[in-house]
């Protein structure tokens, strides 16, 4: 059996990565991608917390995983929205490059 | 308290009518000033002026009928807060009726002059429209001094006294566009600010005494005052000491005593009238009835007796110095004034306080005299001058010269300003100005102190206290007067005999009856005011009168070694100067005969010892200098500028435009963030690049954010 | 686990009003032609009225429903009449600003509608996933707003506020995470019953911490701010006006539920967080507000400065003796806020002009001397932001600076204070345009923007002499 | 609404009726409008004689109360509560009698948007009313606060070319006082569970000899509350922003400012932080004694440096307000009671002065000392108000400023709480720098050869309307100086109470 910390571990490096990526990547689209990184991560950590909660309350407990479902339709509808700013940005600039995106600033 | 207030005979109620009188007289010509004749204004000023006098007398009878008892008259409160309780209420008693009555009187003198000499006065200077105004200050001046005399509180004395600085100041400046030779000018505004703003530096030590008084002795009446006062002299004399000494500087700025004199001689720039009444006969002698007034305090205190005896002997001879050196006839006067007054000063600190007084009275008779006489001689020299000058122009005309025919260009048109005051432009006017002579003449011999005139007996009164007590005081006082004969005859013959050393002399015109009678009524008090104190058993009328007032004190017999010694003196004076300046009258152009065998020294008297020019380096310039940089650089550019400006509104600005805005907002996190990026190569590669990318960094600043909270909790 | 019951509606009946109404009208829509879609708004804001006549209704009534999962209290109900109250504005100034910008189209109505179910909903949210849920429910719609324009400015400010949006949600989804795994719930009462045992200190800590960087993104807290100004500026005026209403109640309303019935327990913490967060904001705020010459920017940043306002009323969360009084303090200031804030964005949409021209500080010279109630109004809007009688917002910081004095916080207060005075700085240069420089400005007049300009210029005076009843209100709608 | 028959409710709020009327009038309706507002003011005049004649001056208690209560929520105990005694009366009166004055010079001194100018005018006094007359602080700080809106715009709207630099300066600076005062208020309003200031009263002993509120907080709570107090006076060294509202702002804004707004500042010591922190009172009173001292002679010295005569008065003003602080941390009945009769006085005084050279300044649009000169010659009328409105800014015996000044210097001389006579010894020079600066104006723009401006203008003397705005002002600068009994006797009886509670 696998201690759930080192779920939880596995999930925090994950989340850090996605992070990170948010911080150092251009492209919106990989940024999309570290933040769904970032989202799995915290599922990754739910249903981990959610199993060690089973064992030990000796009853079945969903509370973690329902959330995970939650967390990943949310997500769905959240990158339909985001994609479809992109493709709106790319019809007007042509470019996706989050750094050119930079007309507001002050 | 107010027992005395209840007045069961006399005419004591009439006791308002001193200030009201004068007031009625100035209210009546301000409003109807503009439609009056000039007789008529003159007329009403002299009559409210007349009618305060005519109230003095009553009060004064009313004193003599009440046994010399002094009564209060309560008109209406004034100020009363906590143990604070100031009444208008006046005080007629010895003492103060005697003030009034020369106040009064000689000022009622002084306006029917006034009537003649400014119905001149202002033709010259073409101003008919000020002739109101000069006689609605002259009655506010009779009102301020009134209350002056006969206030029952030191601090309703105060009113006065602040009052008639306040009148100086007007009359002074009366002439305010101009100077002493009508020329534009900031001169006589100077003059007569320069007058208030001493009399200012006086009356912080009149006030700071009367706090003193206030909370050591607990009121500012006379009586309460007089009453604490012993009482407090035994447990804490200092505060006695300290009390009189502040009261001296206000005596000192007042009664122009060293060191506040400085404003004296330049009040002679108002018109002569006021320097006769003002600054000779009345307001200036204030300082001497304040302390006379103070006469128990004093007394309580010998230390700064001797100190008032000594500014007032010092100043005596001092100021007869620079008399000896002057050229205009009433700056000879003024310093002789200055010095006249240090000889009461002198008295009433020596603790003669009659002396003093009689000195005051009969120094007001004939310096009055003097003044106005002089002033007749001005105003007949600027007769001839213009009768002259009217002539020449008209010649010029004649000959076809454009030039205009008008007063008051005439002088331009001569080039050089004439001068009616200096006495080089004199010479030989007594035989066209014959009664302005012989009243000069009376007005000189009392003055100088010779028998039987009333200077004589005042003047040896107090040189006898002196020879008595105070063998210093004495002879500063006896060379004094020996200077006072000195420059008095300097100027009878510069002025009168010898030859006519300009042509407005030559055409000099004798002044009218409305000025040469009051000068005669005048000069009858002069020759027999030294009856009102002679010093013979059965006399010392004025003694009696006042020690009903300032308690009894023995008059003295005439000593005949003090009066020789002072006769002798005077008469050496005399002759010496018709030595030097009679028998070989000046001629036009001359330097004066003194100049060469004194040299130095008489530079030095000429130029005042240069006293004013030592308070311009060391208290006017510093203090404009002072209050320039105040100003300027700590006030504007330091507070306002500086201190607003750079720092308040410059941090406001740095903060927000630069540290945060720029700087912490945009680069700094970044630069944080590239400090964090040096942790590791490959982190630091990639951050530089994040300078360019502002979503990345805003993301940035949230992790920042949640670093930062983690690590508090972790960490904490 | 129960079946849903007639009461469980019960307590969402406002929420689910305008979600059904929102659905609906997204259908009817459809059926509106293109140049009536003032149809649409009109029945956008029927929905919204109708919901706000339930909820005041609803005032004083309390009950909890899906087995604890949503409650409805003074709190929520508080909360909820201020976001409808923001949705009727919002849309009161979308219905003319739409039409001259060329953007009427019927989502924008609908997702506003959309956004205030989900404001709600956090309201009224009793478990972290209700909160979860109520968030995204209130964010994408904005997302959307933001870009509404399909103009570059419009574009990038939508992306930004996206992506840095979803970001700052990855921390709240995983702060949940943390905090389900150091207490094994996600409802909101038993998470204080677990903590209060003392389970897992750190983890709940981390969680927790994780869980105010969300919330601080929406309600702009500095360090979680910077995304406010871009995003306001490119935004439309009208979603702006909106946004910066709207979310930040929600931000607050959330953030309030949340610590104050989950994390008692952990104040101790928290208050040093939340102490430095108010003081950051309320500094960086009004300075860097002083340099601004957008007037959208400016706003925003007095909007960032104006969270570090309310974020003061939280600091003492922990503290029972003055919880009350300074929540109490922080919804009344929040209502000030949104009146204020309104009024404020009103007169900005009114000077706005098509080409997007008119946004400049220096465009307000003259404005007195041309339109003297509309600046009339603008200064009663900036003497509120500064916090100066007579208005509302003098009577907000009043209540405000002496609940944290009250707390025990006499260093914030004075913060808060001194920060008003800077602010006065950038306020009052709003005034001096409109006033003391000559200009010759062009004033769109709407009768829906002037409505909204009168109702909340009266109000934030009007209201400022009889607080007695909002004090009330404000103070009865406590937290359990 | 019972409320709003009350005295002093009325007396304070019927400007605003005013205002109303004005609101609804047509801009150009000027000559209407400047009617509407001055017998508005003229009504709220005679509404404080009605309120004066219901005064009993002998009672030393708050009179007048128009209480009610209004907002009550737990704690806050805030009140609408009015009432007058004989600290604030004189203010009063003063205040309701410089507004119509000030309307009046500005009859043909404001031609543009006189519609705003009026409205802003009559808010302004009822701000000044109502800091004059709340007796519960929250009521106060707002009253406190609002004046500045007014005075801001009137200051930037109708103000010289720096204006509005001097108007934000003006707000600012006011404004960063009462910061710390709310704070201050906000504490007691904790500590004491009340707003309204009797009530404190009767709590705040209690409180301070439990220890409930150390002597350290109260010295705090003081300090906060002086320093909303001291920028307004200004003391020294808080007045830089005095000399640019007072150059910058109109005649009738200046007026008002020296009159009546200063005075606010000064009313403030009296009423709050003598009255509330008592023992914090004495230990400060020798320092205020020595910031007013140094404000005396710096004041007096800087304005003898100044060019333009408004600046002169403006930081004569300085020098007078220094008086007043001396007068009542002297905390004797004398200084006390001469500073508030004082605050009246430099109302006056200081408002003619400021009105004449309002009045000049219509004329020639120049206030330079030096391009004046010899100007009595041309316009004695002018010349002789001038004179002696300038001598009672100098204290001259016998008008209003030496009655103050005096009873000031005396008591601050025998003051127990400053401990030394010094402080009084030297702000008694002041008295001499005043003649200086004062005689200095006089002199250089009164007396002397004809400058260029009175060479070259057709100078008019005071017309009629100009006469009956200054004559007022003469009249009471004589009574007060000769007769100031009246006014002691309504200022004494509050004065002696608000002693007795002093630990001296």
């Amino acid at each position: 059996m696998v201690p759930v910390n080192y779920y939880v571990a596995l999930s925090a490096v994950l989340f850090s990565i996605g992070a990170l990526g948010v911080l150092i990547r251009r492209n919106p689209l990989i940024i999309f991608m570290s933040i769904e990184l970032m989202l799995n991560a915290a599922n990754l950590a739910f249903v981990a917390f959610g199993r060690s909660f089973e064992l030990q309350g000796g009853q079945p407990f969903f509370g973690g995983q329902i959330f995970v479902f939650f967390v990943i339709a949310v997500a769905a509808a959240e990158v339909a929205v985001g994609l479809a700013l992109l493709v709106e940005i790319f019809k007007t600039k042509k470019n996706i490059n989050i750094d050119e995106l930079n007309s507001l600033k002050g | 308290m107010h027992l005395s207030e209840t007045v069961s005979s006399g005419f004591f109620f009439l006791a308002p009518w001193l200030v009201f009188a004068p007031l009625t007289g100035l209210l009546i010509n301000a409003i109807f000033g503009k439609r009056f004749s000039e007789r008529t204004i003159g007329t009403v000023a002299s009559l409210a002026s007349g009618a305060a006098f005519v109230v003095s007398v009553l009060l004064a009878y009313s004193v003599s009928l009440n046994h010399g008892e002094m009564v209060r008259w309560r008109l209406a409160e004034w100020i009363h807060i906590g143990s604070l309780s100031l009444d208008w209420t006046f005080r007629i008693d010895s003492l103060s009726a005697t003030m009034m009555l020369v106040v009064s009187g000689v000022g009622t003198l002084i306006h029917i002059y006034a009537i003649g000499y400014m119905h001149e006065d202002v033709r010259f200077k073409h101003e008919e429209g000020r002739f109101a105004r000069f006689f609605m200050f002259l009655n506010l001046f009779i009102a301020a001094m009134m209350i002056l005399v006969s206030g029952d509180s030191y601090m309703m004395l105060f009113v006065g006294w602040e009052g008639v600085g306040l009148c100086s100041f007007l009359l002074i400046g009366f002439w305010y566009e101009m100077d002493t030779l009508a020329r534009p000018s900031w001169a006589n505004s100077n003059a007569a600010k320069k007058a208030f703003i001493t009399n200012r530096v006086g009356d912080f030590g009149f006030l700071i005494a009367g706090f003193l008084m206030f909370w050591y002795l607990g009121s500012f009446q006379f009586d309460e005052v007089f009453k604490a006062a012993p009482a407090v002299a035994e447990s804490a004399p200092w505060v006695i000491v300290a009390i009189t000494l502040f009261m001296l500087i206000g005596v000192a700025g007042k009664s122009a005593q060293i060191p506040l004199y400085i404003w004296l001689p330049d009040a002679m720039a108002g018109p002569t009238p006021v320097s006769a009444l003002i600054h000779a006969a009345t307001m200036v002698t204030a300082g001497v009835y304040l302390v006379t007034r103070s006469a128990s305090i004093y007394t309580l205190v010998p230390q700064a007796q001797y100190i008032v005896a000594m500014v007032g002997a010092g100043t005596a001879l001092f100021a007869a110095t620079i008399a000896v050196g002057q050229y205009d006839i009433k700056k000879v006067l003024a310093y002789s004034t200055i010095s006249q007054l240090g000889f009461m000063v002198a008295a009433v600190g020596m603790g003669a306080y009659v002396a003093g007084m009689f000195h005051l009275i009969t120094h007001a008779f004939f310096k009055a005299l003097l003044f106005l006489s002089a002033g007749s001689v001005i105003l007949g020299l600027e007769r001839g001058h213009h009768a002259h000058a009217h002539h020449a122009a008209h010649d010029d005309h004649g000959k076809g010269k454009k030039k205009k025919d008008d007063h008051g260009h005439a002088e331009e048109e001569h080039g050089e300003v004439f001068d009616p005051g200096d006495m080089r432009n004199m010479g030989g006017l007594r035989k066209t100005m014959p009664v302005t002579f012989w009243l000069y003449i009376i007005g000189t011999l009392a003055l100088a102190g010779i028998f039987p005139f009333a200077g004589f007996w005042s003047k040896d009164e107090i040189l006898l206290d002196a020879s008595l007590h105070f063998t210093s005081i004495y002879w500063q006082l006896a060379i004094a007067a020996f200077f006072t004969a000195f420059y008095m005859g300097r100027q009878i013959w510069m002025v009168f005999f010898g030859e006519a050393r300009s042509d407005a002399a030559k055409h000099a015109q004798e002044s009218p009856k409305v000025m040469t009678v009051p000068l005669m009524v005048l000069a009858a008090l002069s020759v027999l005011g030294g009856a009102l104190n002679l010093p013979f058993e059965g006399f010392h009328n004025l003694g009696h009168w006042l020690g009903h007032t300032l308690g009894e004190v023995e008059g003295l017999p005439l000593d005949l070694k003090v009066a020789g010694i002072s006769t002798a003196l005077a008469l050496l004076a005399i002759v010496i100067s018709w030595f030097l300046y009679g028998r070989n009258p000046l001629k036009t152009g001359q330097i004066d005969p003194l100049k060469k065998p004194l040299g130095f020294v008489f530079t030095g008297m000429e130029n005042k010892w240069f006293v004013d020019e030592g308070y311009f380096a060391l208290i006017i310039n510093p203090f404009k200098k002072a209050s320039a940089f105040l100003a300027d650089v700590i006030d504007w550019r330091f507070w306002h500028d500086f201190v607003h400006d750079t720092v308040i509104l410059g941090t406001y600005n740095w903060l927000s435009e630069i540290a945060l805005n720029k700087y912490a907002d945009q680069k700094g996190i970044d630069a944080f963030a590239n400090w964090l990026g040096t942790a590791t190569q490959w982190i630091s590669e990639n951050m530089r690049k994040i300078q360019n990318g502002f979503v990345r960094s805003y993301a940035l600043s949230v992790m920042l954010g949640v670093v930062l909270i983690l690590g508090y909790l972790i960490f904490k | 686990m129960t079946q849903p019951q007639f009461t469980d509606f019960y307590t969402l009946l406002p929420f689910t009003i305008l979600v059904v109404w929102a659905c609906v009208l997204l259908l009817v829509d459809l059926f509106i032609p293109k140049n009536r879609k003032s149809i649409t708004a009109a029945l956008a804001a029927f929905g919204l009225a109708v919901t706000l006549g339930y909820t005041i209704s609803q005032i004083g009534v309390s009950s909890i429903g899906f087995n604890g999962m949503a409650v409805l209290d003074g709190f929520s109900t508080f909360a909820n009449v201020l976001l409808l109250i923001s949705g009727l504005f919002g849309i009161a100034l979308a219905h003319g600003y739409t039409k001259r910008m060329g953007i009427q189209r019927g989502e924008y109505f609908t997702l506003i509608l959309f956004s205030v179910t989900g404001m709600m909903l956090m309201a009224q949210a009793a478990d972290l996933i209700i909160v979860f849920l109520a968030l995204e429910l209130l964010s994408i719609p904005l997302y959307v707003l933001a870009a509404f324009t399909r103009k570059v400015e419009s574009e990038e400010s939508g992306v930004k506020y996206f992506l840095l949006g979803a970001f700052a949600t990855g921390f709240v989804v995983y702060g949940t995470a943390l905090i389900f795994g150091s207490t094994g719930t996600t409802s909101l009462t038993e998470i204080a019953a677990a903590a209060s045992n003392g389970s897992s200190g750190l983890l709940l800590s981390i969680g927790a911490a994780l869980l105010l960087v969300g919330f601080g993104f929406k309600v702009a807290a500095v360090p979680f701010h910077m995304w406010t100004p871009d995003v306001y500026q490119g935004a439309p005026t009208s979603v702006t006006a909106f946004m910066s209403s709207g979310a930040k109640i929600a931000g607050f309303v959330a953030l309030l539920r949340v610590f104050a019935t989950a994390f008692p327990s952990l104040s101790s913490d928290m208050t040093g967080i939340l102490w430095v967060m108010s003081a950051l904001t309320m500094i960086l705020g009004n300075l860097v507000a002083i340099s601004q010459t957008n007037i959208k920017r400016m706003l925003a940043y007095s909007s960032i400065a104006h969270a570090g306002y309310i974020l003061m009323a939280f600091v003492p969360y922990g503290n029972k003796d003055v919880v009350s009084t300074s929540i109490a303090a922080g919804l009344f200031y929040l209502l000030t806020y949104v009146l204020t804030n309104f009024g404020a964005w009103a007169v900005v949409i009114s000077l706005e002009k098509a080409e997007g021209k008119g946004l400049e500080i220096s465009d307000y010279a003259g404005l007195a001397k041309k339109y003297p109630a509309l600046a009339a109004a603008m200064v009663v809007f900036m003497l509120s932001f500064i916090g100066f009688p007579p208005t509302l917002g003098m009577v907000g910081k009043f209540y405000l600076f002496r609940a944290a004095l009250a707390g025990g916080f006499t260093g914030l207060a004075i913060l808060g204070v001194v920060t008003s005075l800077v602010s006065a700085y950038y306020y009052l240069r709003i005034v001096v345009n409109m006033y003391m420089r000559e200009g010759d400005p062009v004033v769109e007049s709407e009768p829906w923007l002037t409505f909204t300009i009168v109702v909340t210029a009266v109000a934030t005076v009007v209201l400022s002499f009889v607080p007695q009843f909002l004090f009330l209100l404000a103070s009865t709608a406590l937290l359990k | 609404m019972e409320f709003l028959l009350q005295p002093l409710t009325l007396l304070t709020f019927f400007p605003l009726l005013g205002v109303l009327v004005i609101l609804f009038m047509k801009s150009e309706m000027k000559t209407a409008i400047r009617w509407v507002a001055l017998v508005t003011s003229l009504i709220t005049l005679g509404l404080s004689l009605w309120v004066l004649s219901m005064f009993t001056a002998s009672n030393p208690d708050l009179q007048l109360e128009a209480k009610y209560s209004w907002i009550q929520v737990a704690g806050w105990n805030i009140y609408y509560y009015l009432a007058v005694d004989g600290l604030s009366i004189l203010l009063v009166l003063l205040t309701a009698f410089l507004t119509p004055i000030s309307l009046l010079s500005t009859w043909t001194a404001v031609e543009d948007r006189v519609k705003d100018f009026m409205i802003f005018f009559l808010l302004l006094e009822v701000g000044m009313m109502g800091v004059f007359l709340a007796q519960d602080l929250f009521m106060f700080y707002i009253f406190w606060e609002f004046t500045l809106v007014p005075m801001y715009f009137l200051i930037g709207l109708w103000g010289g070319p720096r204006r509005v630099y001097a108007a934000v300066k003006f707000f600012l600076y006011t404004m960063a006082g009462s910061i710390l005062m709310l704070i201050a208020i906000l504490f007691l309003g904790i500590q004491t569970n009340t707003f309204n200031i009797p009530d404190m009263l009767k709590v705040l002993p209690e409180l301070y000899s439990s220890g409930a509120i150390a002597s350290g907080t109260q010295m705090l709570l003081f300090v906060a509350f002086a320093a909303a107090f001291a920028i307004k006076v200004p003391m020294w060294p808080l007045h830089s922003w005095l000399p640019d509202a007072h150059v910058e702002a109109p005649t009738a804004g200046s007026v008002i400012l020296a009159g009546v707004l200063l005075k606010m500042g000064t009313y403030g010591f009296l009423r709050f932080n003598i009255a509330l922190f008592p023992d914090a009172t004495v230990t400060a009173a020798p320092w205020i004694a020595l910031l007013a001292t140094i404000g005396i002679i710096y004041g007096a010295a800087v304005s003898y440096a100044q060019a333009d005569m408004k600046k002169l008065v403006a930081y004569s003003s300085v020098s007078h307000l220094g008086f007043v602080m001396l007068g009542l941390f002297a905390l004797n009945p004398q200084g006390v009671a001469g500073a508030i009769l004082q605050m009246i006085n430099h109302g006056l005084s200081t408002g003619a002065l400021f009105l004449l050279i309002g009045m000049i300044y219509e004329q020639t649009h120049t206030r330079e000392i030096k391009v004046y000169g010899g100007l009595w010659k041309v316009t004695p009328v002018f010349g002789t108000i001038m004179l002696i409105a300038s001598l009672s800014s100098m204290g001259l015996p016998g008008l209003n400023g030496f009655v103050g000044e005096f009873t000031i210097l005396l008591g601050a001389f025998g003051s127990k709480a400053i401990g030394n006579p010094w402080y009084a010894g030297i702000s008694a020079i002041g008295v001499i720098m005043a003649a200086v600066y004062i005689l200095y104006m006089f002199q250089k723009v009164f007396l002397g050869p004809a400058g260029e401006i009175t060479h070259h203008h057709e100078l008019k003397d005071l017309n009629v309307r100009e006469l009956i705005i200054i004559v007022p002002l003469l009249v009471f600068i004589f009574w007060i100086g000769l007769y100031p009994a009246p006014f002691f006797n309504l200022i004494a009886p509050a004065v002696e109470k608000l002693l007795s509670a002093l630990p001296l």
